[in-house]
């Protein structure tokens, strides 16, 4: 089930290839339609999955490598569940909206499914090679959609993505070599073994979990971004053309947070926990940073990235909180940003393709010729501030609540990016859309079509149904995050914790003096 | 006095060369008698080859891992060579097949052209066989003639001149350095030959081998200096750049092939109780190749000089399977197999784009062509991404076996030099392929290639990812050819 | 006795010859110097009993090699005095800084006695006898593959000096670049 | 009377919840007015469950109950559930009521507007919101209520979105109530980190043993700064009068009766907490106080109609924040529910007026009005005398028990008390002379402007309000505790502040209090009720302070001096010069480098074949050097 | 007085070796160049003599036989790739090719 949902795309991907160029109307729609079948079988997937269930599901291994331990191995658990519902989704609204693509339709489609197929594939993959050839293959159709496709400075932040991730992962490469070369020295066999579930079973020594903690870490921090590796981002979102954007901040840089909360926590849990400050002080300087340097952009599209920066500042707070609701946060809010940002980045696409604009400044009083329009901005910039009732709150809540009994000081700091994220979304929502309309290509903008409601209209109830009823994921993840914490704490002396501790811990200076 | 030991002519174990060579003296001839047509030259030619692969599959399949001693333990036709021969035959009738267009520009010296190329194969293929230092010589002399000649050949004038001349000048240097190590480890050890140097290791305790760590240090030098590895390097742009284009990805790839190959005969079969002496400098030379070959190849803007200052890096890619002992050879097979096809393939697309002769391959020659040959724009960008080490083609598998045998065999941050400079390296195959794809073209008028050179290309992009997809039978393949 | 004074003469001439190759100005010069060189490197091969050796120095390296350099020099009129004057910048300081190693590290080698070869075995060792007899059954039986590939290598040189000449004629009819 | 379940309660949310969205799908097929009929019923509905469930606690029978709709997070014990006690009643029943009197208004104010059904729908959603906030049974879901109101707000404030100024306004309030809503997340970390819990009950109950005292104050004082922001105190107050910029049923709904009282029902609520934490009750009474006389001053300068009213609710709200930081939660609560009465009938009004008037607000263009609307002259009035604090009426009593317990308190609470005093003294004024300014004296309107009343519903409303306003506070007076009884079981274990006992004191405290409204009342009477001359030679005798009172102390501006424009310039230079320049330019750099460091070395690329000789003999003594120096030389 | 010993011979060579190495770095004229290669084989030669020599087999003499074919091919076709290129641009010394470079 779990191949045929990876390989799907591809299929589609083949069978999209085969349809000739010249039929270039029939490209898109068919790749949507072949888009619909790896959600349906998400679907499937997701409901069929065990909530009470903490370890993989749906495993499946067939040799593939076979000299050096490789294996076609894949499973989902409670963190990869909600990762590949996303990407499922995602796929064919993003392709729904792509009828700007005006040229080597076919091409685009073509690397948007084999996209498809990496993203999925990525969060599969229980085979540790297997992961990371997905995790890099993810570059060249992404590269190909921002470097072709993309805007006018399109090659340099095409290029500089590809560089930059590449960079990053070329160092985990180099440390999944080592965790496989440690697997043959530890077994009697000897035999090379990238089954993640075998590497978990590894004695590793403090000082090589530091160092292979670091690279998975780099390859990572970039990929999330992490401040201070974020620049690729702005450049990639205000190049990239809608659908890549909403895929970009969507699913590609889940690929970081997962990839943390998988390999990183579990592989090395005595450098996590070590290494919690580190990271802990990057997520929330990304969180305060991105906030800040969002509010002034003069450019939509990179106001909504630098969000990013700020919204999965929270995501990898939430991973090294090591608490239960911590993670749990930091799972959700990963599938929350997805939706909400990628709805954002829609529709700065839609504005895009009305005005050929992104600039702030050349939009004015939109919400009186586009109602429609500005009522879902609203809706998921609210979603995105961390409006109670909506998605993002669970997640961001979860995450606040669930750090600060571990990383007090930090969630303080951290809590304060909610007030900037409300200044930078109402701010920029008060010049786009409201006052007295400017110019007159503004005044005859055209409210949203029927498709294009059609295709935010999912996303939002999702937001809402997230938002008010987060338990269809949470009770799916809450077992696997327990099992991560459970992990760490057999291999260290590290405790989650428990509530109605530590607020006296933290408070102890000033009760000292009462 | 005729010894009563006459050593036995294994005609079999030679069959494949025989045919090479007896096939070039029938071009020769054939041409001086008969003057036919360059098509008639040109297919006998890969006829020639193909039998002659098809000999070494047979070969390949009668080879034991230990191998078999032939003419007097002048050769030694174990696995390894034997794969030396077929990978030296595959990539010679890859490039051959897609050469076409360069022996119609020859005319009347076609025939000489084809012949030295089946002289050259033959020539690296004996290198990679040899047992005996001065029959290594003999073989790498051999070829290393018949390229400098083909550099010169075809040239369209004083690029290809200067290209041969510096080729030869600094060859023959690198082939007295070669050659006077063997004399030195002759002097250390009383033997040219490789098993018995290793018996004589086996017999004497040596204190103080300084002698033989200069012998050793020379024919490594001397060697790295066929394949292209850094300090050792700066005559493969020049000479990549003048030569004509239709045969330098031969030349390239047959010149690596012989020469690791008998470096790691060298090495590991040899010295292998050196090891700790002949390692660091290996890695050492390894981790300079790859970091020069890509800092230059980032700079540089002629499509050939990128190429081969790539292939300097990837001289140190495989240097880094080597440096890690024995069983990293199977490494070093592997991705010396797949990195050749990509090789060829890469230059068969830039003799077709830039004419075969000429030597114009100037990077921006390359604007769009995607609009005007999608076809080649694919073989190229696919070829490049297996240069860059991308999952999915050979070029990662390769990658990873160097790595992990790297790891194995201690040598961790040769590693992550070797990753590091990966990632730097995938930038200048990024440069050319957003040439290709996302720059206007620099004319409309497409780019024509001949139906042999398709299938070349075709066959070469679908290797290069099958098997980037599916190793297995190859890494099995390589693994039974190590140098025990 | 008679071999330090044959050492002694023919290695100053070795040398002077080199020398001579390396620092005159006119080629033809060097061209004898390399003679010299190589007459006296045949005398030395003859004190260590390498007499086919030595012969095939004499005629093939002296006499072949050795016209076809004197040749080519005359033919394309090159026999002139060059400016040895260096133009590539520390060239000249980076080749003696080369030498001035290499010579202080085979100094430092020797002086600790480093330089050894072939121990133990070595000493009881007889000189063995290069006559043509012994050579030619070493060349023809254990060696016989290499007599057949230095066939292949000097036809490769002819079929090669045949291509490049071809080269010229062709290449200066059709217009150029 | 058919006894109401608990578990039926979420009725009371999902009616309005259920009218905001289905008018908001199809509110522009109904139109107006049924658009309209469809929220006011929903609301009006919505007051009816609650009443009926509201039945036992005023018989006695009845017990606080919590029920569970859903789970939401339980790894923080969240979840939506409601609570249902006298205080949650209560404060149901002040929403649901005065909102569906509001709502009914508003059918008349907002006739014709173009979005008509989309205002009944914000008001609906609102009302839910609100709803949710008092009915929540823990602090997860309370915080969604609680911005919620703050969305709505928003919504609301900026539903002219065409005018910059109401956007801008809208903006404002969410992002001032989000800096306390920061502190407020603070407490709710803190709280869940104390107790592992954010269940009201969880907390209440344990909060004795488990709290110490240096977390309690924490707590206390950041559910303080989320209920100054909220509540419009001080510093957090400067988005309150802007918000004037909605319509004004929305300033008379959210930030007059209902929504600006949710501080206030927050530390009421934590009652349990703040009882742990003295320093933190202190705190509140003192920025209740500061606010109060603060805001008091700056309404005195105001000449438009609606931002009096603004900095009075300002004021008030400090009257009952000074209440429940005296621990007085009854006072405060009492004053939050008279409150509602006379300054939703307050605003009103002042929407009647404005209406009459043809959108302005500026009461120098005002003037005997007395004639042309009756109605409104006379419940406005009304409402003018009951925050003026005068007996009988409500503001006298819940005022009057304020400053009561408050003086009760002794020591540093006399200063408050001070405080309050004056502040009655000022309210007192600035009611008469806005009413003065309005009413009475010649009109001096503008031309073409004929008032005239405005229709009956709004006149009803006005009404309704009215009445309450005179009748809202007999229902606790120092002669029958009803309220006190009433909330007792929301109170329970807590120990409340009382006004002293004695009817001498009572009469004196009293007799003072309504003795200062007096001054006060007279004053402006004597002050206004004359020509604008002599107002302004008034005016003038002030001096320089009048003008500090007229332009609000500045405090816009300075905020925008100190704060706004610095982290603007910070943002920029963040962005711009660090991001860009130093971060990104870090990245570039290293690219540069690469690129650098393979000119660097090109050199060597020379070309000449006797260098690359050089580089291999170089090359190859490094090699041997190494070699030999490593096997010992 | 001393024995000769192979090592003698080797020194010998050596320093022709690296005599022949330095003509070949300080000589632009091709020709010569070439006949400093000579100089580098002939050092090679008397270290296989003399090697040789020391080891008591004829190997050694055997090898210079085929490096002597070596030297004769290299020399035939260097000689041909120098007249080509003189014939061209009527110049032997090698600084004055340097069009490839970079």
């Amino acid at each position: 089930m779990l191949t045929l949902l990876v390989l799907t795309p591809l299929l589609g991907a083949v069978v999209v290839a085969l349809i000739p160029a010249r039929r270039r109307e029939l490209h898109l729609p068919l790749g949507m339609a072949l888009s619909v079948a790896p959600l349906g079988l998400a679907g499937a997937v997701f409901f069929s999955f065990d909530a009470g269930e903490a370890s993989f599901q749906m495993v499946e291994k067939v040799v593939w490598w076979e000299p050096w331990g490789v294996s076609w191995q894949l499973g989902v658990d409670g963190i990869s569940l909600g990762m590949v519902a996303l990407t499922a989704i995602l796929f064919p609204l993003s392709l729904a909206v792509s009828d700007s693509i005006s040229h080597r339709r076919k091409a685009f489609v073509v690397a948007m499914l084999f996209l498809e197929t990496g993203l999925i594939g990525t969060f599969l993959a229980l085979d540790l090679l297997l992961f990371f050839v997905f995790f890099e293959v993810i570059l060249v159709p992404m590269y190909l959609i921002i470097g072709v496709w993309g805007g006018e400075r399109r090659v340099y932040a095409a290029v500089k993505f590809f560089i930059y991730t590449a960079f990053g992962s070329a160092l985990l490469l180099a440390a999944i070599i080592a965790l496989a070369v440690m697997h043959a020295s530890q077994t009697p066999d000897g035999l090379l073994s990238f089954d993640y579930l075998a590497l978990l079973a590894l004695d590793i020594s403090p000082t090589a979990q530091m160092w292979l903690f670091g690279a998975f870490a780099l390859a990572f921090a970039i990929k999330v971004p992490l401040f201070p590796f974020h620049t690729w981002l702005p450049d990639a979102h205000v190049e990239a053309p809608t659908a890549g954007s909403v895929l970009l901040a969507g699913v590609l840089l889940k690929l970081g947070t997962y990839g943390l909360l998988r390999f990183n926590l579990t592989l090395f849990p005595e450098a996590t926990v070590s290494l919690v400050p580190v990271l802990a002080v990057l997520a929330v300087v990304g969180i305060i940073y991105g906030a800040v340097v969002a509010i002034v952009q003069p450019d939509l599209k990179k106001l909504v990235a630098y969000s990013s920066v700020s919204h999965l500042g929270f995501v990898v707070l939430g991973i090294f909180a090591l608490t239960s609701a911590g993670l749990q946060g930091a799972v959700i809010q990963n599938v929350n940003h997805g939706l909400t940002t990628g709805a954002l980045f829609l529709l700065v696409g839609m504005l895009y393709d009305r005005r050929h604009t992104k600039q702030i400044s050349d939009f004015g009083g939109l919400a009186t010729p586009a109602p429609l329009m500005a009522g879902f901005f609203l809706f998921m910039a609210f979603a995105s501030i961390g409006l109670p009732g909506l998605n993002g709150f669970v997640g961001e809540f979860l995450v606040l609540v669930g750090s600060f009994p571990s990383l007090p000081a930090l969630t303080v700091v951290a809590a304060f990016g909610v007030v900037l994220a409300a200044i930078y979304m109402l701010w920029a929502y008060q010049r786009v859309f409201t006052g007295p309309v400017s110019g007159a290509e503004n005044r005859k903008l055209a409210d949203l079509s029927p498709k294009e409601t059609a295709v935010l209209a999912p996303l939002a109830a999702l937001v809402l149904l997230l938002g008010l009823y987060p338990g269809i994921l949470l009770e799916r993840t809450a077992p696997s995050v327990e099992a991560i914490l459970d992990r760490i704490e057999q291999h260290t002396d590290y405790q989650a914790p428990s509530p109605g501790r530590l607020a006296d811990v933290f408070l102890s200076d000033s009760e000292e003096d009462s | 006095m005729i010894p009563e030991a006459f050593p036995e002519i294994a005609w079999s174990a030679l069959a494949p060369e025989l045919v090479l060579v007896f096939g070039a003296v029938a071009l020769l001839l054939l041409d001086v008698q008969r003057k036919p047509g360059v098509k008639v030259l040109w297919v006998m030619s890969l006829v020639i080859l193909a039998v002659a692969l098809a000999l070494g599959v047979w070969q390949w399949i009668a080879a034991t891992p230990e191998g078999e001693p032939i003419f007097g333990g002048m050769l030694l036709f174990d696995r390894s060579a034997a794969l030396a021969r077929l990978v030296v035959l595959g990539v010679t009738i890859q490039a051959m097949a897609a050469a076409r267009s360069l022996f119609a520009h020859l005319g009347n010296r076609a025939a000489e052209g084809l012949a030295l190329v089946l002289l050259a194969a033959a020539g690296f293929i004996l290198m990679a066989a040899s047992q005996n230092l001065v029959m290594m010589f003999l073989g790498l002399e051999m070829g290393s003639i018949s390229l400098y000649i083909l550099a010169g050949i075809a040239g369209d004038g004083v690029r290809s001149d200067e290209a041969a001349l510096k080729y030869l000048l600094l060859g023959a240097v690198a082939s007295a350095v070669f050659i006077y190590g063997a004399a030195l480890v002759f002097a250390g050890t009383g033997s040219l030959d490789l098993l018995g140097i290793g018996e004589f290791f086996a017999r004497n305790l040596l204190l103080s081998p300084a002698v033989l760590l200069v012998g050793i240090g020379l024919l490594t030098a001397g060697l790295s200096f066929k394949v292209a590895a850094a300090p050792f390097h700066v005559w493969a742009p020049d000479v990549y750049q003048g030569a004509p284009a239709g045969i330098v990805g031969y030349m390239a790839a047959v010149a690596k092939v012989g020469g690791f190959a008998a470096l790691a005969r060298v090495l590991l079969s040899g010295f292998e109780n050196f090891r700790p002496d002949w390692a660091p400098i290996v890695a050492g030379i390894a981790a300079l190749s790859m970091v020069v070959g890509a800092l230059m190849a980032i700079i540089s803007s002629d499509i050939r000089r990128l190429l081969a200052y790539s292939g300097v890096a990837h001289a140190g890619f495989i240097l880094t399977g080597l440096a890690s002992g024995v069983e990293g050879s199977s490494s070093v097979w592997f991705y010396l197999a797949v990195y050749t096809v990509q090789l060829v393939a890469a230059f068969s697309v830039i003799s077709v784009v830039g004419g075969a002769a000429s030597s114009g391959s100037d990077l921006s020659d390359y604007r769009g062509l995607y609009r005007r040959s999608p076809f080649l724009a694919l073989v190229l960008s696919v070829a490049l991404l297996g240069m860059a080490g991308l999952p999915l083609t050979t070029g990662f598998v390769a990658k990873l076996g160097v790595f992990l045998w790297a790891w194995r065999g201690d040598l961790e941050w040769l590693v992550v030099v070797a990753v590091v400079a990966s990632a730097m390296a995938i930038y200048l195959y990024l440069r050319v392929i957003v040439i290709m794809y996302m720059q206007s073209p620099v004319g409309d008028d497409p780019v024509l290639c001949d139906r042999p050179t398709s299938w070349a290309l075709g066959a070469a992009t679908a290797v290069t990812v099958v098997l980037g997809v599916f190793p297995q039978p190859l890494l099995r393949l390589v693994e039974t050819a190590i140098y025990l | 006795m008679v071999e330090l004074v044959v050492f002694a003469l023919m290695g100053a001439g070795t040398l002077a010859g080199a020398v001579t190759v390396v620092l005159a100005r006119n080629p033809v010069r060097s061209a004898l110097g390399l003679l010299g060189a190589l007459v006296s490197l045949a005398v030395i091969y003859v004190v260590n009993l390498a007499h086919l050796v030595a012969a095939v120095q004499v005629v093939v390296y002296a006499g072949a090699v050795l016209t076809l350099f004197l040749f080519v020099i005359m033919f394309i009129g090159v026999d002139r005095s060059e400016d040895t004057s260096e133009t590539i910048p520390l060239q000249r300081k980076l080749v003696a800084g080369l030498a001035t190693v290499v010579a202080l590290g085979a100094a430092v080698l020797v002086s600790r006695g480093r330089f050894s070869w072939t121990p133990a075995s070595g000493e009881a060792a007889e000189i063995p006898n290069g006559t043509v007899q012994a050579l030619g059954g070493e060349l023809f039986t254990t060696w016989v593959l290499g007599v057949e590939v230095t066939a292949l290598l000097l036809t490769i040189a002819a079929v090669g000096a045949i291509a490049l000449a071809f080269h010229r004629r062709s290449a200066e009819t059709p217009t150029e670049d | 009377m058919i006894e109401l379940p608990t578990e039926a309660l979420w009725l009371v949310i999902a009616l309005p919840l259920g009218g905001a969205t289905l008018l908001h799908f199809v509110g522009r097929w109904l139109g107006e007015p049924r658009a309209g009929y469809l929220a006011c019923a929903a609301s009006l509905a919505a007051f009816g469950v609650a009443a009926a469930a509201a039945v036992p606690f005023l018989t006695g029978e009845g017990h606080p109950s919590q029920s569970l709709l859903w789970e939401w997070m339980p790894a923080v014990g969240a979840s939506f559930e409601i609570v249902w006690d006298p205080l949650s009643a209560l404060m149901t029943l002040v929403v649901t009521g005065v909102g569906s009197l509001i709502h009914i208004y508003s059918l008349g104010y907002m006739h014709g507007d173009p979005r008509f059904a989309r205002f009944f729908a914000y008001l609906n959603l609102f009302t839910a919101s609100m709803l949710t906030l008092v009915l929540a049974g823990n602090y997860a879901m309370l915080f969604v209520g609680w911005e919620l109101v703050g969305l709505c707000s928003y919504l609301l404030i900026s539903f002219w979105f065409t005018r910059p100024s109401a956007a801008a306004a809208g903006k404002k309030a969410f992002v001032v109530n989000r800096i306390g809503d920061f502190g407020f997340l603070i407490a709710l970390m803190l709280i869940f980190s104390s107790f592992g819990t954010l269940s009201y009950s969880g907390v209440f109950d344990r909060a004795g043993d488990e709290l110490a005292g240096s977390a309690a104050t924490w707590i206390g004082l950041m559910l303080a700064a989320g209920a100054i922001g909220k509540s419009a105190q001080i510093p957090l107050y400067v988005w309150l009068p802007d918000a004037m910029e909605g319509p004004t049923p929305v300033s008379a709904l959210i930030h007059a009766a209902t929504m600006v009282t949710a501080g206030v029902y927050v530390i009421a609520r934590s009652a349990p907490i703040f009882e742990l934490a003295p320093t933190a009750s202190g705190v509140v009474a003192a920025v209740g106080a500061l606010t109060a006389l603060w805001a008091a001053t700056i309404a005195i300068g105001q000449s438009d109609i609606k931002r009096v009213l603004a900095y009075s609710t300002i004021s008030q709200l400090g009257y009952m924040f000074l209440a429940v930081g005296a621990t007085a939660y009854v006072a405060g609560v009492f004053h939050l529910m008279t409150h509602a009465f006379f300054k939703a009938l307050l605003f009103l009004g002042a929407g009647s007026v404005i209406h009459a008037m043809g959108g302005r607000q500026n009461m120098e263009e005002m003037g005997g009005l007395r004639k042309a609307m009756p109605v409104t002259f006379l419940t406005m009035g009304i409402g003018v005398v009951a925050i003026a604090g005068f007996p009988p009426l409500a503001g006298f009593w819940s005022k009057d028990e304020i400053l009561g317990v408050v003086f009760n308190q002794g020591g540093f609470f006399t200063v408050l008390w001070l405080v309050g005093l004056i502040t009655a003294l000022l309210t007192a004024f600035y009611m008469i002379r806005q009413f003065v300014m309005v009413f009475l004296g010649r009109p001096r309107w503008p031309e073409g402007v004929v008032p005239h009343e405005s229709p009956r519903s709004m006149t009803v409303p006005l009404v309704v309000l009215a009445v309450l306003s005179v009748l809202g506070g007999l229902v606790n007076t120092p002669f029958r505790l009803g309220l006190e009884h009433f909330l007792e079981p929301s109170f329970e274990g807590v120990k409340l502040g009382h006004p002293a006992e004695g009817v001498v004191s009572i009469l004196v405290l009293a007799a003072v209090a309504v003795g200062a409204g007096a001054v006060g009342a007279a004053m402006a009477f004597f002050a206004y009720h004359r020509p604008p001359e002599a107002w302004r030679r008034f005016q003038a005798a002030f001096g320089k302070v009048w003008g500090w009172w007229e332009e609000g102390y500045r405090v816009d501006e300075i905020y925008g001096t100190m704060l706004v424009a610095p982290g603007r310039r910070l943002a920029e230079e963040a962005a711009f010069r660090l991001d860009l320049g130093v971060v990104d330019g870090a990245v570039n750099g290293v690219a540069r480098l690469v690129r650098a460091a393979g000119t660097l070395i090109r050199p060597a690329q020379s070309g000449l074949i006797r260098q690359y000789g050089l580089w291999f003999g170089l090359g190859l003594v490094a090699l041997l050097a190494w070699l030999l120096v490593r096997g010992g030389l | 007085m001393p024995v000769v010993t192979p090592g003698w011979y080797m020194t010998l060579a050596a320093v022709l070796f690296v005599l022949g190495m330095t003509g070949v770095l300080i000589r632009r004229n091709a020709l010569v160049m070439f006949m400093c290669v000579e100089l580098m084989l002939n050092a090679v030669n008397l270290t296989f003599v003399a090697a040789g020599r020391a080891a008591g087999v004829l190997d050694g003499q055997v090898a210079v036989f085929f490096v002597l074919v070596v030297a004769a091919a290299e020399v035939v076709v260097g000689l041909a790739i120098i007249v080509a290129i003189f014939r061209r641009r009527e110049t032997a010394s090698v600084d004055e090719l340097a069009a490839l470079r970079g």
